[in-house]
């Protein structure tokens, strides 16, 4: 109960983090600290593959990325963010996502699902379990994450093509802006 | 009954197939890819025609991942269209690059997969597969306007597949089982289970573009390539419209009366509103954007008024609005020619640069405006009729509402059609792209067919949805 | 069917023909071919009426359908035709009058442009008035009603040109509607509860019918209003002056010898329905006697020798309907031969004199005429001695049997009224005589121009004059070949001739004499100007037909259009209205576009909402919140 | 024991976090961080529940997420850059162009 | 198979006429429109057999057309009055004017024949198109917005009737019947008295908005205003019935209780729509909407023939239709030639052209006389019709068209005379044209023929009126 207090505020101070951090790196480094949190809640709940795919693939893989994308953009830009335009837009959204988030956190608590009291099955979680379905069963799912990795792979050559022609519809959208 | 899957499978070979083709080939041939694509695609149409022609009873594959039955080989054979579609008007244009034609693929495999799916993981590969080729496609013109289109079309996807996501995730939990046919209401955690299925219906809606959660769509219509446009406008909906159909009706189907009403509201919100919108529009892809939306509401109605006419509408309304959206969009591409949008103001005189352009854009238009003798008519007839079987009177009225607002919407693009040009609008005549050219006209005499002899597709759609536990 | 079909379809036969080729034929050809077919006709009719009177007293009719008019829901209506004694008098006045009238046109419409439109219209309406008579139910009898109303539309309006006469038309052709529409309802009525319009069935109905019932008083008033409005009974007569405008002919034909005795003959023909409507019967003879003396009174003082002439055929319609009324129909139908003889007489001259002045109808432009027109004054003097009531010319006979029998019907007042008009009668006519022909010439350059019609005109006048003079010999004979007719259904106890007490005819007589004096003394002794009192209070409203065109205006017409302004106004509401939806609609399409305002996160917002709604929504429905 | 339904609380918290950080955030890489805090969020639910019910179901899921998440997250940052490369400021309100 | 024969000579005309080039246009719509004419004689003569042919099997829908009395001479007056229209139309107004004419032909002769709803409802939204572009294409902004209102006032009413059949043919086959549109086995049904009511009422608005009755005439001003003279004649003379048409061929078998219940209030909104009309017409200044006015007053006196439920009421309005159908039609043509020689409209600055235009005022007149219901002329006998139907059930109505006839008298002439008549102007306008009148010589026959012999017409309408109240007497019934 309390490693699930603590392991709970961490998460919590990571999510926080991750949204007013004022640096996008701070962010960046918020959300690997919730990431991480998760990946321990993982083991507590019997996914020990997951915990590491979690901590290889986010922590290692997509927050890499993201540093490495921030770096790059913000790379000799004015990278303080403006305040607020849109008018009720934060106050609006607190109090949506208050009543959104509450609700299911209270559904959530309140309404606990059937719990099957035996044992854990063998094999529950760890690596062999794991193998055991996605190359068993469910392979074709595992099938389908890879073709969109691939997808990925095209669409990042895709968009970083240099232009072939000169793009026109900047010009289009000063016509229709005047 | 390994056959079940062939239609999927020649799309993933035509997938590895294109891709292989496109990395060997040198600049000049990457028509190829073009090629195999379509051939793939016919191929899996054939198949798909094959399948559905002997099948009786449907088939459970994948511990009950997948169901391919009628209905979802019909909507394969829907996607299957938008994709060819898309392809031909996309064909003679290679500013979108090589590319397109695996991306197209892969989108249609998760279009594919939506109409068949029969568990949570393959919804969510469905919907992802459907939705990341698409983020791609749509920024893949530039980094304006259409960068714009992809990322706001990112954002608000990632956005909502993680509502989506948890909403999933309680029902997993409320129920014990990812399965739809395996919800059962009776032993389900309800809280739970009703703050998932909220949360599972938003982020579905949200690819069909339902008010309130139809935002992104002019927007990203409008930046994005026309052929992926025409994609999106009726392949996305094809798609989220059959897992809906499917999650609703296998999963809750005994449970109508906590989530139907709500449906109808927003199915009538939707027909409204995107209406309404599409009457002050003046560019044209933001116009049929709104018109997408409030289609989208009338397919809801379909939904809404759960029973099987209402599901046979469905089937029925999106194959004619695909090939009406399919005829305009095609029209709009011959208009636009090098540019990327059209608007008002560039169809005035129309009919007298290319009468029989004007004459086909108004057969699209009213078949979208529910006009009989054309398509659109029929299914607007097919969902009224599900309406008011299911004793809805209040979704019948909205759908006439919205159709009689939308008309004003659809003429007004005809009215500047038939208008004697003023002379500053350019008289050159319009280029016919072969590729393109096909597409029209298929679609034209297809809108025209199906509202003067609708009775085969009719028979198809009632044969296809026939879902024994439903009135 | 005795070749009634022949009698009816010759002058159409006529119109179409001068219709369809005015344009290959000599002008003049058309006026002899026009007279030629008429003239037929008129023969046809005596050959009719002969062989009519071979029948056996009791079965004295001829009749029979030509075709279906209307078959549907109940028994059919048929185009039936029906000739009996009463309409053979009216077929005989309408042929002989209108060949005469037809023969004189010939000399007097020499030289229009319009002359061959001019017998086209003129044939059309002998076609339409004998359809009107020869008619076997009221279905039919109305067609031919509107049909004359429409041939009075077109001669009245015949110089379209002019816009008084084109005011008068619509006039004329408005206000006849009205009768239309009366008989329609009246018709319809009859139909409803007879399941018949034809004259036979309904008579036959209303002769075992008991008097008095609101149905027949409700169908009689509407027929009566139809009747009303042709023969110009008050309120219904401000057209009958206005229809002056046409051609002077016209006005001999139909504005004074048939068409507006159709009235009468209407209401002679209903005499078993007006027996059984007791109220709308003396409703017939109130009225009568109040536009005849009411006419007489606007004659007094009117300067144009049409409008006299007008106002007192007005007047000379209030006694054939109070005939009508106080049930003497012989005496109504004698008067109305005697009328169609005398005014006939009395416009043609007219008209000659008007020719004779190059269209002057002043009469403060003539005098003196009788030495440049012996002739036509010598009808015109027949005729106004016919008129005015003195024996032993024609009117003497009609008017005396008319005053005799309201007498004799109780009546006093409705006689006292009769009587006297008929001094006033008297008076008006030989003031007009005299201003016309005696006296000092008041114009000398129109005097001198002035002469003797041609022959074809003079011909039909001096005709028509003798006629005047000797037509009162024919009283009996009506009598018994009219009889048959009141007979046939519950006989009509006091339709034969009668005459009145001796004293009566002595004032009446009496009366006319003294105001032939005082005509005499102010108009050749004291050669009192036309325009004399016109001034005076009395005079104006006299002149000004006591201001009935204005009270019509006030009452009916200027509403009527002040509805119309009305109505404008709330159509331009609807038509703004409509527009107003649509705009609305479009204008809040174009207030709602705004909100999508291609910031992403407002639209993540809207999810955000709509995932919170729906959320709310399932949980109250699953009744977690409640 | 581990209290279940105290993490389906933590993971809503999350979702919401996740959910105002895509709202508020005008940083296009922050509100997509958000965005896939949101994704792990559910996943985190469904390992929950899959713990619960000792169905492996929920964690092939959970695996799912992590690896879509990876496609997602390489084509959103690839339109990201393609995006800001030449924009001065990393504003999201500033891509508004598309609007009415 | 004459019917077929009258229902596809336009279409393929229509056809035709696409494919070919602009100055051939008018001369195959002209042949078209002759083979229409000889198709609705052999109709008329020699085989009036209609056609059932399944078209929709799953929903029970059948293109079933019949040529009974109702229809019969409606079908006539689409054929004439087209025939009609376009030999009166523009020699230049090319291709597509007449292509669209021509469809406009053939959903009119559909609406008029179909006896299933659903084929009813198809020909009757189908027609809203080519007037919308007839209304767009040949005239100005206005037009435009003129075209707009028509359509979208229109498609109104017709959705809510969509709705209305849908919900006839649901509930028809909930109580156990098959599911048919067929308007002879809906008829059987009896209707709850709340769903009964909203469902007359559906299908009321659409055809009142298209004939178009007092207060939804909105479209009429700008559409008869706007629009050249044959699509004014066409939208008068037939379009205009088939509001009329369809609530005796449709509401009269199945809705008898509902109209019997609210009998006096459409009797009364009609009687304001008559009053309406005509008042109007007496202060418009301009010829067209005076006719215009006059017309809509007219539509009323329909109206009130159906709303009087008695059997001679509906049988005048039958006979009424065709007969106002040729008059008021051939009088926006004469109107149309007279616009087009003068320029002008408004009656203010006209005058005297029966000098110079004698035979062009006679026909003129001619019209005008049949549209006041001169008896003799075939607006009377329908009028006569109709005012016995009220007389029987209602006698103040009965009172009030007799009063607005008078008034009708009154504008009719006021129009001829503001035109024609008076002092002739300096320059005169050319007469009419032997092409003119080698079209309005028929026209004016058989305005003739039917206006002296109405029984040709009614003893062939009676029998089918007497199969559509044959299920109203069964529900209240008609008097």
């Amino acid at each position: 109960m309390i490693a699930f207090g603590i392991l709970a505020i961490v998460a919590l101070i990571g999510g926080i983090g991750v949204i007013v951090a004022r640096q996008p790196v701070h962010s960046a480094l918020f959300l690997i600290v919730n990431i991480v949190a998760l990946a321990i809640f993982y083991i507590i709940l019997s996914a020990e593959f997951l915990a590491a795919a979690q901590v290889i693939v986010y922590a290692g893989a997509i927050m890499v990325l993201f540093l490495f994308v921030v770096t790059l953009l913000t790379a000799g830009k004015d990278d303080e963010e403006a305040g607020e335009e849109l008018s009720g837009q934060r106050i609006t959204a607190g109090v949506l996502a208050i009543l959104a988030g509450g609700g299911l956190a209270v559904v959530g608590v309140l309404y606990p699902s059937q719990r099957i009291q035996l044992g854990l099955p063998q094999n529950f979680g760890n690596l062999r379990g794991m193998g055991d379905v996605l190359w068993g069963p469910d392979f074709v799912y595992l099938a389908a994450v890879a073709l969109m990795l691939l997808t990925a792979a095209v669409g990042i050559m895709v968009l970083n093509r240099p232009p072939r022609k000169k793009a026109d519809p900047e010009a289009r959208l000063k016509e229709r802006e005047s | 009954m390994a056959f079940a899957l062939w239609p999927e499978y020649t799309i993933v070979l035509g997938i590895f197939a294109t891709m292989l083709a496109i990395m060997i080939g040198s600049r000049e041939r990457t028509i190829v890819g073009y090629w195999l694509a379509l051939a793939a695609l016919v191929a899996s149409a054939i198949v798909t025609t094959v399948d559905w022609s002997s099948r009786v009873l449907p088939v459970s594959l994948f511990h009950q991942g997948v169901t391919v039955d009628a209905f979802s080989l019909v909507v394969d054979g829907l996607v299957l269209l938008a994709a060819v579609g898309a392809l031909l008007i996309g064909w003679n244009d290679r500013r979108y690059g090589t590319d397109f034609p695996i991306l197209l693929l892969v989108a249609l495999l998760g279009m594919m997969v939506l109409g068949m799916a029969n568990n949570f993981i393959v919804l969510f590969l469905g919907i992802e597969l459907l939705s990341l080729p698409l983020y791609i496609l749509a920024a893949s013109h530039s980094p304006g306007v259409s960068g714009e289109a992809g990322l706001k079309y990112l954002l608000l996807g990632a956005f909502s597949s993680g509502i989506l996501l948890f909403g999933l995730a309680l029902l997993y939990g409320s129920s014990g089982t990812m399965v739809f046919t395996q919800l059962d209401p009776a032993t389900m955690i309800l809280p739970l289970a009703g703050a998932g299925l909220a949360l599972t219906v938003v982020g579905l809606v949200f690819k069909l573009g339902i008010v309130p959660f139809h935002m992104w769509v002019p927007d990203v219509y409008e930046g994005s390539p026309m052929p992926v446009t025409t994609y999106m406008a009726f392949g996305t909906k094809v798609g989220a419209a059959a897992i809906l159909l499917r999650f609703l009706f296998f999963g809750f189907s005994l449970s109508v009366d906590w989530w139907g009403p709500a449906i109808g509201y927003l199915a009538v919100l939707t027909m409204i509103v995107g209406n309404l919108l599409a009457l002050a529009q003046k560019d044209l892809k933001r116009l049929l954007a709104y018109s997408g939306i409030a289609n989208a509401g009338y397919v809801l109605v379909g939904i809404a008024s759960h029973n099987m006419s209402g599901a046979r509408a469905l089937l029925f309304y999106l194959l004619v609005y695909g090939l009406a959206i399919l005829a305009a969009f095609a029209i709009l591409t011959f208009v636009a020619g090098e540019r990327d949008s059209v608007s008002l103001n560039d169809l005035t005189g129309l009919v007298y640069r290319s009468p029989w352009l004007a004459a086909f854009l108004t057969i699209a238009m009213l078949s979208l405006a529910g006009i009989p003798l054309t398509g659109g008519f029929v299914g607007k007839f097919y969902l009224l009729q599900a309406a008011i079987y299911a004793g809805q009177p209040g979704l019948a009225i909205g759908l006439v509402v919205g159709a009689m607002v939308g008309l004003a919407a659809y003429v007004r693009p005809l009215q500047r059609a038939f208008a004697k040009p003023s002379g500053s609008e350019s008289i050159e005549p319009i280029r016919w792209p072969i590729a393109g050219a096909i597409v029209l006209i298929v679609c034209v005499a297809g809108t025209i067919g199906l509202g003067v002899y609708p009775g085969p597709v009719v028979h198809i759609v009632n044969h296809s949805a026939a879902f024994y536990w439903l009135k | 069917m005795q070749g009634l079909l022949e009698i009816l379809v010759l002058p159409l036969i006529g119109a179409a023909t001068i219709t369809a080729f005015k344009g290959l034929m000599p002008k003049r050809l058309a006026g002899i071919w026009a007279s030629f077919l008429v003239g037929v006709s008129f023969i046809l009719s005596i050959v009719a009426d002969v062989r009519l009177s071979h029948l056996s007293a009791s079965h004295r009719v001829v009749t029979g359908a030509i075709w279906n008019w209307v078959t549907g829901f109940g028994p059919s209506i048929h185009f039936q035709l029906y000739l009996d004694p009463l309409a053979g008098v009216w077929l005989l006045i309408i042929t002989g009058v209108g060949a005469l009238i037809h023969v004189y046109s010939i000399g007097y419409m020499h030289g229009d442009d319009g002359e061959p439109r001019y017998f086209a219209y003129l044939n059309f309406f002998v076609f339409s008035m004998l359809l009107l008579v020869l008619a076997g139910n009221l279905a039919v009898l109305l067609i031919g009603w509107a049909l004359v109303g429409l041939a009075s539309y077109f001669l009245i309006g015949f110089w379209y040109q002019r816009p008084t006469a084109v005011a008068a038309a619509k006039k004329a052709f408005v206000m006849n509607t009205l009768g239309d529409v009366g008989i329609l309802l009246g018709l319809a009525l009859l139909y409803l509860h007879y399941h018949s319009v034809g004259y036979q069935h309904l008579f036959a109905i209303f002769s075992h019918a008991t008097p008095g019932s609101a149905f027949f008083e409700w169908t009689a008033f509407l027929l009566y209003l139809g009747a009303m409005a042709k023969s110009a009974q008050f309120p219904l007569h401000m057209w009958l002056a206005d229809a002056m405008e046409g051609p002077t002919p016209v006005s001999a034909l139909i504005h004074a010898a048939t068409m507006v005795t159709a009235g009468v003959y209407l209401m002679t023909r209903l005499y078993p329905l007006l027996r059984i409507a007791p109220v709308t019967h003396e409703l017939v003879a109130a009225i009568a006697a109040f536009t005849c003396i009411f006419a007489a009174s606007v004659a007094f003082y009117q300067q144009d020798i049409k409008k006299v002439l007008a106002y007192s055929t007005l007047s000379q319609l209030g006694y054939m309907l109070l005939a009508v009324g106080v049930g003497a129909y012989t005496a109504g139908v004698f008067h109305f031969m005697m009328h169609a003889f005398f005014k006939a007489a009395l416009f043609l001259a007219a008209g000659s004199v008007i020719h004779a002045l190059n269209g002057e109808q002043d009469l403060s432009k003539m005098g003196g005429l009788w030495r440049k027109m012996p002739w036509t004054m010598a009808a015109f003097l027949a005729a106004t001695l016919a008129i005015s009531g003195i024996p032993p010319f024609s009117g003497y006979f009609s008017k005396e049997a008319i005053l005799g029998q309201t007498y004799n019907s109780g009546h006093y007042i409705l006689w006292g009224i009769g009587v006297f008009t008929a001094g006033m009668t008297s008076f008006y006519m030989f003031r007009l005589f005299f201003l016309t022909f005696f006296g000092k010439p008041r114009d000398e350059k129109l005097y001198e121009h002035a002469h003797e019609a041609p022959w074809v005109m003079t011909v039909p006048v001096v005709a028509l004059g003798v006629l005047s003079v000797v037509g009162g010999a024919i009283g009996g004979w009506l009598n018994g070949w009219l009889a048959p007719v009141f007979h046939q259904y519950a006989g009509a106890s006091h339709a034969a001739l009668e005459s009145g007490p001796i004293f009566g005819t002595v004032i009446a007589v009496g009366l006319a004499v003294v105001a032939f004096g005082v005509a005499y003394w102010l108009y050749v002794v004291r050669q009192t100007a036309p325009r004399a009192g016109i001034a005076s209070i009395p005079g104006i409203w006299m002149y000004k037909a006591w201001g009935m065109d204005s009270a019509w205006m006030a009452v009916v017409v200027n509403p009527l259009k002040q509805l119309g302004v009305g109505v404008l106004a709330v159509e331009r509401g609807i038509l703004a209205g409509v527009m107003g939806i649509a705009d609305g609609v479009q204008a809040w399409a174009s207030d709602l576009a705004p909100i999508e305002t291609g910031y992403v996160r407002r639209y993540a917002l809207s999810i955000m909402v709509g995932v919170v709604a729906l959320l709310a929504y399932y949980l109250i429905r699953i009744g977690f919140i409640s | 024991m581990i209290p279940l339904n105290w993490i389906v609380g933590l993971a809503a918290a999350l979702f919401a976090i996740g959910a105002v950080g895509v709202l508020i955030r005008k940083n296009p890489l922050i509100m997509f961080m958000a965005a896939e805090m949101m994704w792990n969020a559910a996943a985190l639910v469904f390992v929950a529940y899959a713990r619960s019910f000792h169905a492996m179901s929920g964690q092939v899921m959970a695996f799912i997420i992590i690896g879509t998440a990876a496609a997602e997250v390489g084509i959103g940052l690839a339109i990201i850059v393609s995006v800001f490369h030449h924009r001065h400021r990393l504003d999201i309100d500033e891509v508004s162009q598309l609007r009415g | 198979m004459f019917l077929v024969w009258l229902l596809a000579v336009p279409l393929a005309g229509a056809i035709v006429t696409l494919i070919a080039p602009n100055a051939a246009a008018k001369g195959i719509a002209a042949i078209t429109s002759i083979l229409g004419l000889i198709g609705y004689a052999g109709l008329l003569f020699i085989d009036r057999a209609g056609v059932n042919w399944s078209w929709i099997p799953a929903w029970g829908v059948r293109f079933h057309l019949v040529g009974d009395g109702l229809s019969l001479f409606l079908l006539g007056l689409a054929a004439v009055m087209f025939a009609a229209a376009i030999f009166a139309s523009d020699q230049g107004a090319g291709r597509s004017y007449y292509f669209w004419m021509l469809l406009l032909e053939f959903s009119v002769v559909g609406l008029f024949s179909a006896v299933d709803l659903f084929v009813f409802y198809v020909f009757w939204e189908v027609l809203l198109i080519p007037v919308f572009f007839l209304l767009t294409g040949w005239s100005g902004e206005k037009g435009k917005k003129a075209a707009m209102k028509w359509l979208v006032m229109n498609l109104v009413g017709s959705f809510f009737m969509l709705v209305g059949i849908v919900a006839l043919a649901v509930i028809h086959h909930q109580d156990g019947g098959a599911f048919t549109f067929e308007i002879n086995k809906l008829s059987g049904m009896v209707l709850g008295p709340a769903v009964g009511s909203w469902l007359f009422f559906a299908f009321l608005v659409a055809f009142a908005i298209k004939a178009p009755l007092w207060p939804l005439h909105g479209w009429m001003p700008d559409a008869y205003g706007e629009s050249p003279a044959p699509v004014t004649a066409v939208i008068s003379g037939v379009l205009s019935k088939a509001g009329i048409y369809g609530m005796l061929r449709v509401m009269i078998p199945i809705f008898m209780p509902q109209f019997r219940e609210y009998q006096m209030p459409l009797l009364i909104v009609a009687a304001i729509g008559l009053i309406y009309g005509a008042a109007s017409a007496l202060r418009q200044r301009d010829m067209k909407m005076v006719t215009a006015y006059g017309s809509l007053s007219h539509m009323s006196m329909m109206a009130l023939g159906v709303f009087s439920l008695t059997a001679v009421g509906l049988l005048g309005t039958t006979f009424y239709m065709v007969a106002h159908g040729l008059m008021i039609g051939a009088l926006f043509l004469v109107l149309g030639m007279l616009e087009n020689r003068t320029g002008r409209r408004s009656l203010d600055d006209m005058a005297g052209l029966n000098h110079s235009a004698p035979r062009l005022a006679a026909y003129f007149l001619f019209f005008v006389l049949g549209a006041l219901g001169l008896p003799g002329l075939p607006g009377f006998a329908g009028e006569y019709m109709i005012i016995q139907g009220l007389v029987t059930s209602h006698v103040v109505f009965a009172v009030i068209a007799g009063f607005v006839l008078v008034v009708a008298a009154w504008y009719m002439l006021r129009v001829f005379q503001a035109v024609m008549q008076g002092p002739a102007p300096t320059t005169g306008i050319k007469d009419l044209v032997a092409g003119q009148v080698a079209w309005l010589v028929p026209l004016a026959g058989l305005v003739i023929l039917i206006g002296v012999w109405p029984a040709g017409i009614t003893s062939h309408a009676v029998p089918s009126l007497y199969q559509a109240m044959h299920f109203a007497a069964a529900k209240g019934g008609v008097r």
